[in-house]
């Protein structure tokens, strides 16, 4: 059977990309950002995952509000970087592990979730920028990759705890997947954030610090905070954060908090990153 | 349904919004082809008479009023889009939101509490 | 409160829509089928619906298999007839129940169903049809509509179960809405029939027969049953009448049978109808 | 993943079916539009050109094999689009693939039936 490798929450934000496209890693405003990723990276170059199942949210590149997918599972063969008003940004396309997704569509479908299943599909920030800070700028991607989309733009979103209720399904879904491949979970978003309103520029870096201590060794808080209470304590878009809760119900009850980083403000958003391990 | 504004100052992009601007997000989400920025540096008028604006909606677009367009449905992940053409940083346009200058509100937003 | 007024099952054969199209409503072949709906069209004139929910599926004319919603919900303001290769009929378009889509569809995610919300949706013969048999051919709609998709094309497809489900959702979403409207449920699909692959053209009147009799006053088998069940016992397309199940699921436990009526075959499809009132 | 044909001549239409019949089952739906069953009518070859279909598939197409286009993959909600095009009843489709004529077809599968 497959194997759960590790869960690693991380903001996915948009100006983390173009900082990189315009070579400004290591500027003074940038490098403590990226350096906190470095221990991460190294973790995963040594581990050597199979696959990436990436939870994130489309930002109205790859949907519009004709057709709104409250969840949404790629099983395509490979995924191209979406135009997001620039151009396609210049990192490879993603390779698909589609044998995996299809049978979490089948896992998804008979465990009483309603995934729309993507076929084609291309891919926005918020799944190039985790597999960039995870992964660096390769000349092809070291790992296939399962994307997993979750509506955080339309009211209504989904419940933190449909979220957590996913993770337990992804977790029986690589429990029952009969290859002997390791599966690294990554939960994306956030951390506190608004771009929108009067209160665009929110960001609440005591909660967010709180958020990286808790989400690994005490999670019931935030799988009971309504999507209000999230809006309220991270900021309208930082609301994005309960995709982190897919990646923590998937693991066991007792995890090991291998890596940790916290940067503020990257760009206008609370910024940083988890890497989780279960106790064995 | 999500009343608007139970968190104060923050419009969740519900039902009333999202009816409200959906001409207003798709003539932005047009802006994601090649063929719409085209049409749209070109001529913008021309542009936006493929959509269904409100005269408010319309006139928020023309002076780039971010505040407004958000006021009138425009979400951002759709507008930000109008960016990418008419190129204004992020940061100004959360400023423009939150009624300051960009250093009052780098500070007192963003600044003041990363320092804090 | 809203008031469901009675859950109706019924065909949506396409061939139904070409006959009437042609004019043969009264031809020997399709004069006994139409006229045992007849009763139940008095019945509903009478009772004056405000309100139709159509589930149904979409037979690769709003969907492509690029993206296949598991299950979708109309929120639109109104729908028009789809193209299915012959340009759209002549039906009026169907105005939509937007109010009570919306707010079924926060009820819905709320109770952890993924649906993928529609703005911008063409309806095919699975709504059409059904609308017709019920309200004729009117100038204009009687009742307002609200469409619930169901994916019987691509497998997975939802469970039985999963129907049943989503069918007492909905009687919540009934129940808690704050207007007096009465809403009619209409389950569509079915009956015995197999489009493709050798056994193509199988049906099962007798089968067909018993879930008429049966669905109303006795549903429990069919709820237990599994999607492969429902593909040998009703045909590869017959699956489609879990469909009904939403109907039946909204309903009480107890029901009466006010009509019921079978025929066999519409061109090569098992037809007919059953309208279920909860007993009071 | 479903078994493919696990009921006894029934091809589901999982994974296996839905991926090797993709660009078929996409040629057929072009055929939702007027343009596209203009141009199938004008010239299908070149039509056809426009999919990455297989020589086999391609061929049923041409020979409008039903019973083939299945096999390899069609879905008969996208291929009766061809139907539409080129008028062919439900049910000679339905004896084609059943490998009778339609009057055993109806006979055996429709109309005994009926009539026990
Ligand atoms: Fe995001
Ligand atoms: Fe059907």
């Amino acid at each position: 059977m497959a194997e759960l490798l590790a869960g690693l929450g991380t903001s996915h934000v948009p100006s983390i990309a173009a900082a990189l496209d315009k070579g400004l890693r290591d500027s003074d405003e940038w490098k403590p950002f990226f350096d906190g990723y470095v221990p991460a990276q190294d973790w995963v170059a040594g581990h050597k995952p199979d696959i990436a199942v990436v939870i994130f949210n489309d930002h109205g590149n790859s949907f519009f509000l004709d057709r709104v997918p409250t969840l949404a599972l790629g099983v395509a063969d490979e995924y191209r970087p979406a135009d997001e008003g620039w151009g396609p940004r210049p990192v490879p396309n993603f390779i698909g592990a589609a044998d995996f997704a299809w049978h979490l569509a089948d896992r998804m479908v008979e465990g009483h979730f309603d995934p729309l299943i993507c076929r084609e599909l291309d891919v926005d920030h918020g799944m190039q920028v985790p597999m960039e800070l995870v992964f660096g700028r390769p000349d092809a991607w070291p790992v296939k990759v399962v994307p997993i989309l979750v509506n955080t733009i339309q009211y209504p979103i989904p419940t933190p705890q449909r979220m957590w209720d996913l993770g337990r399904l992804l977790r029986e879904a690589i429990a029952s997947y009969p290859t002997d491949e390791k599966i690294l979970v990554m939960g994306t978003g956030g951390l506190s954030h608004q771009l929108q309103g009067a209160r665009a520029g929110f960001i609440n870096p005591q909660a967010d610090r709180e958020w990286i201590a808790k989400i690994g060794a005490d999670p019931a808080r935030y799988r009971a905070m309504s999507r209000e209470d999230y809006v309220e304590e991270f900021g309208s878009e930082g609301a994005e954060l309960i995709m982190w809760l897919v990646m923590r119900g998937c693991m066991d009850a007792d995890v090991r908090t291998l890596h940790q980083h916290y940067f503020a403000p990257a760009s206008m958003t609370g910024a940083g990153m988890v890497l989780l391990e279960n106790m064995r | 349904m999500t009343s608007p504004d139970r968190i104060p100052d923050t419009p969740l992009f519900d039902r009333p919004r999202a009816n409200a601007g959906y001409a207003l997000n798709k003539m932005a989400m047009g802006l994601s082809s090649p063929e719409g920025r085209a049409a749209f540096l070109a001529d913008e008028d021309a542009y936006l008479d493929r959509f269904a604006l409100t005269p408010d909606q319309r006139a928020a677009v023309k002076a780039r009023d971010w505040a407004e367009m958000v006021r009138l449905g425009g979400n951002l992940f759709y507008i930000l889009k109008i960016s990418a053409v008419d190129p204004t940083p992020i940061r100004e346009i959360g400023a423009a939101q939150a009624g300051m200058d960009l250093q009052e509100f780098l500070d007192t937003r963003l600044g003041k509490v990363t320092n804090g």
